[in-house]
Parts: structure tokens; sequence; C-alpha cells
């Protein structure tokens, strides 16, 4: 047989096309379904985590339907808008909205002890690339009851502390957000925050926290973030008071 | 069936006088980008591993009705499939991991190693001594990336496959982990240094022989 | 120095070829020819030799770095005294200085010697004077209040891969000394930047006056974007002066222009520095400075009003322009390389510097980075000469 | 006049004992030495045998490649005997002189009248044809080829060097002859390089039918190749012949008398001499013979005693006859002493170049006993632009000698090695602070190349 002919060739890669495409659709679809639920636990476990609520991956489901009550989509009127699943929001692509066709999840959680949180999603950027995370307010709207950040590319040992607890995150908790200033026309490094993450502000200072050492610009990134993305709330926290 | 010497070679000798990374010097990318951990780096040597015995199996099979004119782009086809198999069986199993491994996984596809043993290999040679090879070529792959890996996580971030083993009590006396081997520079750095090293042995080596 | 020269005398014979330890002859002669002159005699060639040698030539660039020194270790002190608010004498500030500065300098020799003292005995080489500038050029170079295992980590690193990899003195491409200071940096951000680093005492929280700032000059410009002032830890403007004087934070050595140009001169009129790379490294910056202030207002980056003489005396420049730029091995070797080299190096130092908010220091990273671009000026330049010499040999045939 | 070639890079070194004006005979040996080693790059076949009787002017030897060209005897004798080295090497050929000195005859005439060939012939045979030497390679020209031009060197400007004044005196009308000859040696032109304020003997300025060609400024400005490279640079391909205004008397005299006289006068220089000053003798004599009683008496050091000056001459034994190429006879303290912190210290009595030691301070004019101590250790090339500060040519120095030391004989081409000899690059040996063999790399050079060329 001549496997330099043509008709042979052509034969050869039809053959070779059906094969890998029927048992690549086989394992596309076969595991769609794991994945999706990966993305999802993951996401669920954030979520839980920003109320300061530990899960593993095996019952981060249960803990998450028995904790997150509600789940809402708010447009910047604070209202609350249908049409779109709040869980699935991709938040890159809502920040490159305008202001007006922006939309935002938000989750209530309730905890054991009964009291009420409210989870924003917030996403900024540091000095290297996207910095993004959870805030979790009391449901006097004001005070954060705990934050988590996660971020790309952070300088390790400066920057990229954000994601540590230990070291960032924990000064958030019982800090109040001063929302009353916020002006959506314009940007959030032109106006007052929301939250200072300032270098030697935290302490004692009920509307900042401490910036990182020597990483002044994720820092700032953080404060930005916060602005902007809970500034967009300013409307619907008005409105649930 | 039992293994002759030489095919024992074909599994031995990748492991050191013709190790792909430090020898050969292919399949450095990824031997940067995922090195940081242990954890990923023995998932991408497993990935690398299976991709290789399966796709120089399969090629090895199909060697002489491959039509010659397009058998790169078969080659490719074959690894192309066989990498995104892995790569969906990776996020649905070890999501974590898949996280960040990232993009590397679906780059196996222009790792140098994989192209280069099916076309000087598995093209040539039948299929008992293709997997044999290709199971020696991932395992050279696999010591490389795991002994840079167990150094960059061990001195970058003080742990070992995500265990903390570096006491407290050194971070408490001062010692801080070493934020440059988390960078890719210092993994190139670092497989540089295994080259010198093996270098100079392997001079001794020949001085010894002739 | 006669009981010692019989000492070196006896022992001579133990490490030569056909001696009992002839394998420690690298060491040996490292430590006889610090002590002496070797009696070798010229073979081939010129009979007599000139009276320099390389360990002359370091020695003098040590030397050179003495005024900045000196003045780093009262700074030190006396930024010390300012930060804790108590009243201090000069002696108690150069003594506090001393404390703080003499084990950083010891760690870097010790790591320095250990090193080049290992490969030259693996390699059977001479061991090289090329430690005695790094060693001393990395305490120059690090905050006060680095801590002493990693300057000695550093530099080991620095030397094992910016030199001894390459072949030794002579043969690397990178500075061993800006190796060791981007080693810091890269490895241990947390410690080698921020705001508590720069002044003895103040990561350790002793007894700070209150709103005191530890920041830097070029951090406070960094953050703020500079303002029209640029002022110490209390709050009170700096003047110009201050500036060059160097009664500023900053790394060690680096503070004080004056002092560093007192090594420029030394090092200068012995002609071991390179006037043009120092020139062409102070144009560039300069060049840089003033771009940037003139597009100063198509931008919202208040640090590039800085005005460019301001950035000749603060951080690394002057330091870089005197000590750094100018190491012979890993600067560009032809003459006309020297001037691209030390332009490109200056003008780049202040472009990192102002535009990239995560390296304030852009000195070094520049440095580093034309020291692999110095071959690559020197290509050019030796092809540019030949394409000349060849026009010469046309034109003369026509 | 023409005018001044300013040569500014480079370096008189003050070294003690500069010859005086004053000149005695050095008494007559009972043997002659000939060095063949004298000559770079020839391979000896001998031609007088062993107690075989020679006049001055036979020919003793000839080199393998040109045998046309002879090395002949400085005086008439008996061949006492040949001595070899390792390999065979041909060392030294000892000639016991007769009492009277009988001449070998060649042609006597105006060599204006004279064809070029027999100008050529008579160079030739004589013994003198090997004091013309060529660029490229710095060695024995080669009477084959036509050079572009011919240059004569009439001062010399190494470290206490002979004044070519003093010797040409009485041997003016010898030089006018010798130049003529030489004209007839190329189609180009005779060049003879003259100092701008120091040379005055009216033979070379007023030099009739040549280019006089002055030059200023600090050594190496009296060398061919630096006098070469800034009137008639060779270019790839060209050649140009060199030889200085003494062996150009000596080709005069060939043809004023029709014999080879091999009469020269040597300085004898150097701090260990007692009386620095002009020996009269032959070539061939031993170096004894010409500084006999006049060594200092050595207290701390032993002398080394070179043929020529100290950045290019040859280290000798008080036996060996005298260079072929050499006029100066230098004597310095050997080095071979240890210095307690030597490189410390500020040293106010070290000359140096480079003004690392204080010696710089005490100003110009005070001279130095130098020794032939090393002053430190081998280094790789660590520092630039010393070599370009002793070096008055258009060229990269360190460039040039790393090609040598990588074996790129392309490279080393295009740098230009064709246009430098050993000597032209001694004073970049002399102040390198890594201790680098600048002469023998080039050597290594040229010789890469020459046989690359043939």
């Amino acid at each position: 047989m001549d496997t330099n002919s043509n008709s042979y060739i052509y034969i050869f890669s039809s053959v070779m096309v059906i094969i890998v495409a029927a048992a690549l659709s086989l394992a596309a679809t076969g595991l769609k379904e794991r994945q999706d639920k990966n993305v999802e636990i993951e996401k669920k476990q954030n979520l839980l985590s920003c109320v300061l609520i530990e899960s593993t991956v095996e019952d981060a489901e249960a803990k998450f339907d028995q904790h997150i009550v509600e789940k809402y989509t708010i447009d910047h009127q604070g209202k609350v808008v249908d049409a779109v699943d709040p869980f699935t929001i991709d938040m890159k692509a809502e920040l490159a909205k305008s202001i007006e066709e922006r939309h935002m999840p938000v989750f209530i959680a309730k905890l054991d002890d009964g009291s009420t949180k409210t989870i924003i999603p917030v996403r900024g950027t540091g000095l290297w690339g996207p910095i993004w995370g959870y805030v979790s307010l009391n449901d006097d709207n004001k005070t954060i009851y705990g934050a988590v950040f996660d971020h790309k590319s952070e300088t390790p040992g400066l920057g990229a502390e954000i994601s540590s607890y230990d070291q960032f995150q924990k000064q958030f908790e019982g800090k109040t957000i001063e929302l009353g200033s916020y002006d959506p026309a314009k940007e959030a490094k032109q106006q007052a925050p929301v939250l200072a993450v300032t270098k030697g502000m935290g302490e004692g200072n009920p509307n900042a926290v401490d910036g990182i050492s020597g990483g002044t610009i994720t820092s700032k990134g953080v404060q930005y973030m916060l602005t902007d993305c809970l500034g967009f709330f300013s409307p619907y926290f008005n409105q649930t008071h | 069936m039992a293994l002759t010497s030489k095919d024992l070679k074909l599994v031995t000798n990748p492991l050191n006088m013709e190790n792909p990374i430090t020898v050969q010097v292919l399949g450095i990318c990824s031997a940067l980008a995922i090195t940081v951990q242990m954890k990923s780096a023995v998932v991408m040597a497993l990935s690398v591993t299976v991709v290789l015995i399966f796709s120089n199996l399969i090629t090895s099979l199909l060697r002489n009705t491959i039509p010659n004119r397009i058998r790169i782009i078969v080659q490719l086809t074959i690894v192309a499939a066989l990498v995104i198999i892995v790569d969906q069986i990776l996020k649905a199993y070890v999501y974590d991991v898949s996280k960040q491994l990232s993009v590397f996984v679906g780059l196996i596809i222009t790792n140098c190693i994989l192209m280069g043993r099916l076309e000087a290999f598995a093209m040539g040679n039948k299929p008992l001594p293709s997997v044999l090879d290709a199971i020696g070529n991932g395992a050279g792959y696999g010591v490389i990336l795991i002994i840079v890996a167990f150094l960059r996580e061990l001195l970058g971030s003080g742990k070992i496959w995500g265990y903390q083993v570096v006491p407290d009590a050194f971070y408490e006396m001062g010692y801080v982990n070493n934020g440059l081997m988390i960078l890719p520079p210092m993994a190139l750095i670092t497989v540089g240094t295994i080259i010198w090293v093996q270098r100079s042995r392997y001079k001794q080596l020949i001085e010894q022989n002739g | 120095m006669k009981a010692l020269r019989n000492l070196f005398d006896n022992l001579k014979p133990h490490v030569e070829k056909d001696g009992k330890f002839h394998y420690l002859h690298s060491t040996f002669d490292a430590f006889h020819t610090l002590f002496f002159v070797p009696n070798r005699v010229t073979k081939v060639g010129a009979h007599i030799r000139d009276y320099i040698d390389s360990k002359r030539s370091m020695a003098l660039v040590v030397l050179a770095m003495m005024p900045a020194l000196f003045f780093g270790i009262w700074n030190v002190g006396y930024h010390h005294y300012l930060a804790t608010g108590v009243e201090a004498t000069f002696m108690m500030m150069f003594l506090h200085g001393l404390i703080k500065v003499v084990p950083i300098i010891a760690a870097s020799y010790t790591a320095g010697l250990a090193v080049e003292f290992t490969m030259a005995q693996i390699r059977g080489h001479e061991v090289n004077e090329g430690f005695l500038v790094s060693g001393m050029l990395v305490p120059l170079i690090v905050p006060v209040d680095v801590p002493l295992w990693m300057v000695f980590v550093a530099t080991a690193f620095a030397l094992l891969f910016g030199k001894e990899v390459f072949g030794g003195t002579g043969m690397n491409i990178l500075n061993p000394a800006l190796t060791a200071r981007a080693f810091l940096f890269f490895a241990y951000p947390a410690q080698m930047s921020g705001d508590f680093i720069w002044i003895s005492g103040l990561s350790a929280g002793e007894g700070i006056v209150d709103g005191f700032s530890g920041a830097t000059c070029l951090a406070q410009a960094a953050a703020e974007g500079f303002t029209g002032t640029l002022h110490n830890g209390l709050g009170q403007a700096y003047t110009f002066w201050d500036m060059f004087l160097g009664v500023i934070p900053g790394s060690i050595g680096e503070t004080s222009t004056l002092m560093i140009m007192i090594g420029a001169v030394v090092l200068l009129v012995t002609g071991i520095g390179n006037w043009k790379i120092m020139l062409s490294f102070v144009l560039g910056g300069l060049a840089m400075g003033l771009l940037l202030n003139g597009l100063a207002g198509y931008s919202d980056n208040a640090y590039m009003t800085l005005p460019a003489h301001y950035h000749l005396v603060l951080g690394g420049f002057a330091f870089g322009a005197v000590f750094m730029v100018t190491d012979p091995v890993s600067a560009a070797q032809t003459d006309k390389g020297k001037w691209i080299y030390g332009f490109l190096a200056g003008f780049f130092s202040i472009m990192i510097r102002v535009l990239n908010p995560a390296y304030p220091e852009g000195v070094m990273l520049s440095i580093l980075l034309m020291n692999v671009f110095a071959p690559l000026i020197d290509h050019y330049v030796i092809q540019g000469h030949i394409k000349r010499r060849l026009a010469r040999a046309t034109a003369s045939a026509k | 006049m023409s005018k001044i070639t300013k040569i500014t890079q480079g370096l008189d070194i003050p070294l003690q004992g500069g010859p005086q004006a004053k000149l005695v005979e050095a008494p007559k040996p009972n043997a002659y030495v000939i060095h063949p080693t004298d000559f770079h790059g020839i391979t000896p076949k001998l031609k007088a045998k062993q107690g075989e009787r020679v006049k001055a002017g036979s020919p003793l030897f000839f080199d393998k490649a040109s045998p046309e060209v002879m090395f002949t005897s400085p005086v008439s004798g008996t061949v006492s005997a040949i001595n070899r080295g390792e390999k065979r090497k041909l060392l030294e050929i000892v000639i016991e002189p007769d009492a009277q000195v009988e001449y070998e005859s060649f042609t006597k005439g105006d060599p204006t009248s004279l064809s070029p060939e027999q100008v050529r012939q008579n160079i030739m045979l004589s013994g003198i044809w090997p004091s013309i030497r060529q660029r490229p390679y710095a060695v024995i020209a080669n009477p084959n080829q036509s050079p572009k031009s011919i240059f004569v060197t009439a001062f010399d400007s190494s470290p206490l060097a002979p004044d070519y004044d003093f010797l040409i005196q009485g041997q003016e009308e010898a030089f006018k002859v010798g130049l003529a000859a030489l004209r007839k040696l190329t189609t180009g032109k005779v060049h003879v390089g003259i100092h701008a304020e120091k040379t005055k003997s009216a033979a070379f300025t007023q030099a009739e039918n040549v280019q006089v060609n002055r030059f200023s400024g600090p050594h190496p400005s009296g060398l061919a190749g630096i006098q070469i490279h800034h009137i008639d640079p060779i270019n790839k391909g060209e050649v140009v012949w060199y030889l200085d205004a003494l062996a150009t008397a000596t080709i005069g005299k060939l043809f004023m008398k029709g014999a080879y006289d091999a009469t020269r006068v040597v300085a004898v220089t150097g701090s260990e001499v007692k009386e620095p000053r002009y020996v009269k003798g032959l070539y061939g004599t031993p170096i004894k013979n010409f500084i006999q009683g006049n060594l200092a008496e050595a207290k701390d050091y032993k002398p080394r005693i070179i043929s020529g000056n100290a950045l290019t001459g040859a280290k000798a034994m008080e036996a060996n006859g005298i260079g072929y190429y050499h006029h100066q006879i230098t004597v310095l303290p050997e080095g071979n002493h240890y210095e307690f912190f030597g490189w410390a210290l500020p040293g106010f009595g070290k000359f140096s170049f480079s003004r690392t030691f204080f010696s710089w301070l005490s100003g110009n004019g005070k001279k130095y006993r130098l020794d032939t101590n090393f002053h430190g250790g081998h280094r790789a090339f660590v520092f630039s632009g010393q070599y370009e500060k002793v070096l008055p040519m258009d060229l990269m120095p360190v460039q040039l000698l790393k090609a040598v030391l990588i074996e790129d004989v392309e490279l080393m081409e295009k740098l230009g090695i064709y246009e430098v000899a050993e000597e032209d690059m001694a004073l970049c040996e002399y102040v390198c602070a890594s201790k680098i063999e600048v002469q023998s790399i080039l050597r290594k050079g040229l010789d890469m190349m020459k046989k690359e060329m043939s």
C-alpha cells in the first residue's frame, strides 16, 4: 500500500480526525459536570471564608446551602435585577462596563448565631496584575465582619501579603466603611477612601487599616478597589436601611 | 517478556547521561514555570510522562501507516488530543493543582521532549522500546523537575509538599524565606546549577574512562 | 616583619609542587601575597613592570570608599538619635553607627573570603583581589537594619553566581556587589524595602518619636509625588544641600554625594576610575530627569516634577556613578562603548526610578541591565572600528 | 619643513643611567659570538663548518625559507664552536678572530648608478639584509616582495636609548649613500623619521631625496611601527620595510668600501652601570667586553644584563654576543626580593604610570632605579583604558590581544594585527596592572597569522 498517495492521506486524516474528535468530545462531556462543580465549590469556599466559616471541598456545598440564604444582582441604583444569576456574574466584565450598565452580585449569609451578613465581591488592580476578594458587612452595612483577598502576581513578601489572613485580612474585622462622600462620577483615586489602607494609620482608627510595608502600591490598590466596589453599593445600602 | 539490558538502558540513560533537561536542554520552559511547589511539579511530571507514553505507543503502533508527508501533523494531533484529555481529567479530579499548572498543561503540546521523542524514537521503533523510552524520558524530566521544585519550595516557602518543614523557631530567630526562589529566574539558576554539578562530574567520568 | 618573612619561607617548601600540602598552595599564596609583594621577576617581554597591580588598584578603590563609609557610619547614628529623640554628641552618633555597620562589613567579607578561597582552592588559581572591593561595596549599599545572615547569603550568592560561574574576577558579566543587592531585593523584599529599615532601631520599634517616618526621599517622592519639598522623619523640609551632604536616610554609604565625590576624585586622579563612564552616567541621568520634568505636564505622576538635579543627589545615583557603573570588568571596554554604556545606564536609572513604582531604586537595576548589554555595545563599536579600517584601506587603494 | 606628527599617547619611563656623550673602545675579545636566535622566524641552515676559516662578510648560515639572504661573519677568523640547544636548535656560532680583519669583497660603487637588482644582491650577500625588516609580521624583509615604502628611524625613544645623533657622527656620508641604496629597493618613498626637537644632526634633518618626517612626544614615537602608522599606514596586503639609521649607514659603507663593516657603537646604560657611556665594538663582541669594569658594586641585588632596552631587549649572559638589532646594553637590578605590604604603602619612591603611587607628586625630572620584579600576579584582563594611553595607534589593543588568545585569525586581521609588532605594545605590557604578557601574546598572534597567510 502506498502510504504517500493522496487518497491514502485523505483517508488517513479523515479517520484520524473522526477518532480524535470522538475521543475529545467524550472526555469533554463526560468530565464537564465535575469541572464546573470544582469551579463552583472554589467560589463557595471563598464566600464562606469571607464570613469566617472554614470549609473543605467536601462540605463546602452543604455549608454554603446552609449559610448563604439569599443572593441578588444589583444595579447602580441599588435595585435588584432578576434577569441575571448573581452567582455566575463575571466581575471583570462588569467592571469594564459603565456604572449605569453595571450589575454586581451580593450575597446574604446567615450565621449560626442568627446574625446576617452581606457579602460584597470586590475586584481591582494591584501593582502587577488583578487583585480580588470578598468583603462581608454586619447588618448595619457599615462594620466589616470579614474580608478575603487574593491576587495574581503581587510581589511575594510585599504586595502578596494581602492574601495572608494574619498579616493583612484580619485587621479589617470591625473596621467601618465611610460611604458618605462617595461620588460615582469620580474615579476612586480622586475621592475620599471608603476605607483607608495606609501604613501606620490603622491602629486605633476605625476607618483605616495598615498598609503593607514596602507594598504601598498594592495597598493603595486595595483601597481603590474597596472604594470602587463598595461605593457602587451605597444606593443599595441606603435602601435596605 | 524479559527486558534486555538494551531495553533497560532506554529507561536509565535519560535519567542521567541523556537527561532531556540537563543534557538535551529540552522542556526548559515548563521546568521554570511549575517548579515553585513539589506538588505541581510531580503532577506535571506525571502528566508529561503519561502523554509521552501514550503518544509514543500510539505513534509506534501507527508508524508504518502514517503517511510520511503529514507525519508531523499526525504526531501533533496525537499529542494534542492526549494533552487535552489529560487537562480535562486534571480539571475534574485535581482542581487546585490544575489551577497552578494553568496553561502549562496545555503547553505540554509544545514541550520539545514530546515531539523530539516521537520523531526521533517512536517513528522508528517497536511499541515496547517506545514505551520504555517514554518512561525513561518522562522520568528523566520528572527527576529534574522534582529536584528543582524541592529546592525552590524548601528555600522559597519553607515547605515541602505543602507542609512546613522549616520550624517556626527559625522564623522567630529572624529566618526569612527566600522570595527570589519563587521567581522564575531562580528556576533557571537552579537548573543551571544542576547542569554545572552534573557536567563537573561527567568530566571526571570521562577522565577515568579515557 | 622578619619573623613573618621567615615563617613564609619555612612554610613555602611544603606547598610547592612536590610538597605535602601542595593542595593548599592557593591559600598559602593568598596570605603570602597579602603580606609581601612576591619575588617573581620578569622572564619574557618587558624587563621592567609598573608598580601597579590589581591589589594596589583594588586597595585604592576601597580607600576611595572610605569617606562615604565614615560619613555613612555617622549618618546611621545621627538618624537613630533623631528617630528616638535622644540628644546625642558626635561621638555617640559615630559609635552607634560603628556598632551597626562593622558587623555588616564583617559579614560581607567573611562570605566573600569563604567563596574566594574555596573557589581558588578548587581551581588552583591565585586568590583574586576582587572581593576586596565587592566586600566593601556590599555593606555600603544595604539598609542599616538588614539582618547579617542575609548579607552573608547574598554576598556568597553574588560571588558564586555573579562571578565564579563565569570563571572568576575579570570574566564576570554582572557587577558582583549589585548582584548581591539585587538578590537581597528580590529574595527578601520585606526586609529590603519599606520605611522601617533605613534607620537603625526603627524596625525593632525602639522608642520612636511620635509620628516619625523613616521614609527615604525617594520613597516619599514615589508615594506622594513631589510636592515641592522632601522632608526628614520629623517632617522638617530638606534643602538641596542637606541632600547633597547626605544627611538623609538611605543605604549606609550612598547618601552623601559630597563624600562620594571625594572618592571620585581619588579614583580619577589615580586613573583607576573612568571619567568617561562617570560623566556619561551623570549626563544620562540628567537627560532623563529633564525629559521627565518636561513631560510632567502630560501626566498625573507628580514624581516627574522632581527637579532633575535632585535625582543626582538622591538614592544611589551618585554612588552608582562613581563605584558601580565604573566597575572595569562589567562595564563596556571600548572608549566609545563607555560613553554609550554610561549614558544609557544613567538614563534608565532615572526612568526606572520614576516610572516604575515597584523599584524606587532604579540605579541598581539599570546598571545590571547595562552590564548585560555592555558586550553588545562593545561588539558594535568594534565592528564600527573594523569598518573604518576597511574604509581606510579601500581609500588608499584608489 | 614638513609638519610635525605629535604623538600624545606614550610614556618615557624615567630610568636612571642614560648614556653620556663619551665614547670608548671595547677591548678586543678572543671569541666573537653570533646568535641565530636574534632573528625571529628563520630556520637557520649552517653554511660554515666548525674549524673553517671565514672572512668578515663570509656567510655563516642562511634561512631555509629564503636561501639567498646570507647571515655573515662580522670578523675574519676560525669558526671554533657551534653550540646547539634542545632539539639541536642552533644557539651560537663562535668565531676566534685573526689579529687583522680580512674582508670579503662585495660590489663597490655609487648605488645610484647600480641596478636595483645589483643593490639588492649586494646587501643580501653581505649579511646586512637581515637588518631590513618588514611589516606585517615584523620579520626579516622578504627580498622577493616590493615594499610600498621604506622607513628609516633616525632616533630611538626607548628607555635609556642611545642618541642616534651621537652614533652617526663620522658616518654621515655612509648614511647618505645608504639612503641612496634604499631608494633603489622601492618604487615608493623612503621615509626618515626624526625627532622634532631632539634630532640635530644635519645628516638626518637635511637628508636628501627622501621624505623627512618629524615626530614629537614620548616613547614609542621613535618606533618604526608607530611612524608607519601615522605616515603611511599598512593596509591588508601591503608591505612596508623598515630599518634604523645605523643599519642604513652600514649599507652605505658596503657600497663605499665594498666590504661588510660590522662596527657598532653600543650605549651601556642602566642604574647598575657605574659610568653610562658609549662603547665601540664589532657586532658579535661578547657583552662582557662592553661592560667590563663598569658595573656598579652589587649590594643588595644581582644585576640583570639586557641586550637592548629595558622594554624589548633580551636577557643576556655576559658571554653572549651583542644582539644583531641592538645598539644598547641595559643593566638593571634583579628584583627577586619580597616587599612587605608593598601594594599598600604610599610609594613615594615608586614610579608608576598610573598615579596610584605617590611618586607622581615628586614631579618630572626625577629618575628611578627600577628593578625586574613583577610587582604583582597574573590576572585576567580587568582594567581597560590603560593600553590606549601608551599606544599611539588607531587600534584596539585589548580586543586585538583577546582575538589572539581565542586564536581568531580573521578577527586579528580585521583589528589590524599586520600593523603592529611586539615593540609597539611593549609599553602596554609595562603599564598592565593585570601583568599580561602582551609581547609574547602578540608574537604568537603574528606567527599564527604568518603561518595562515603562507
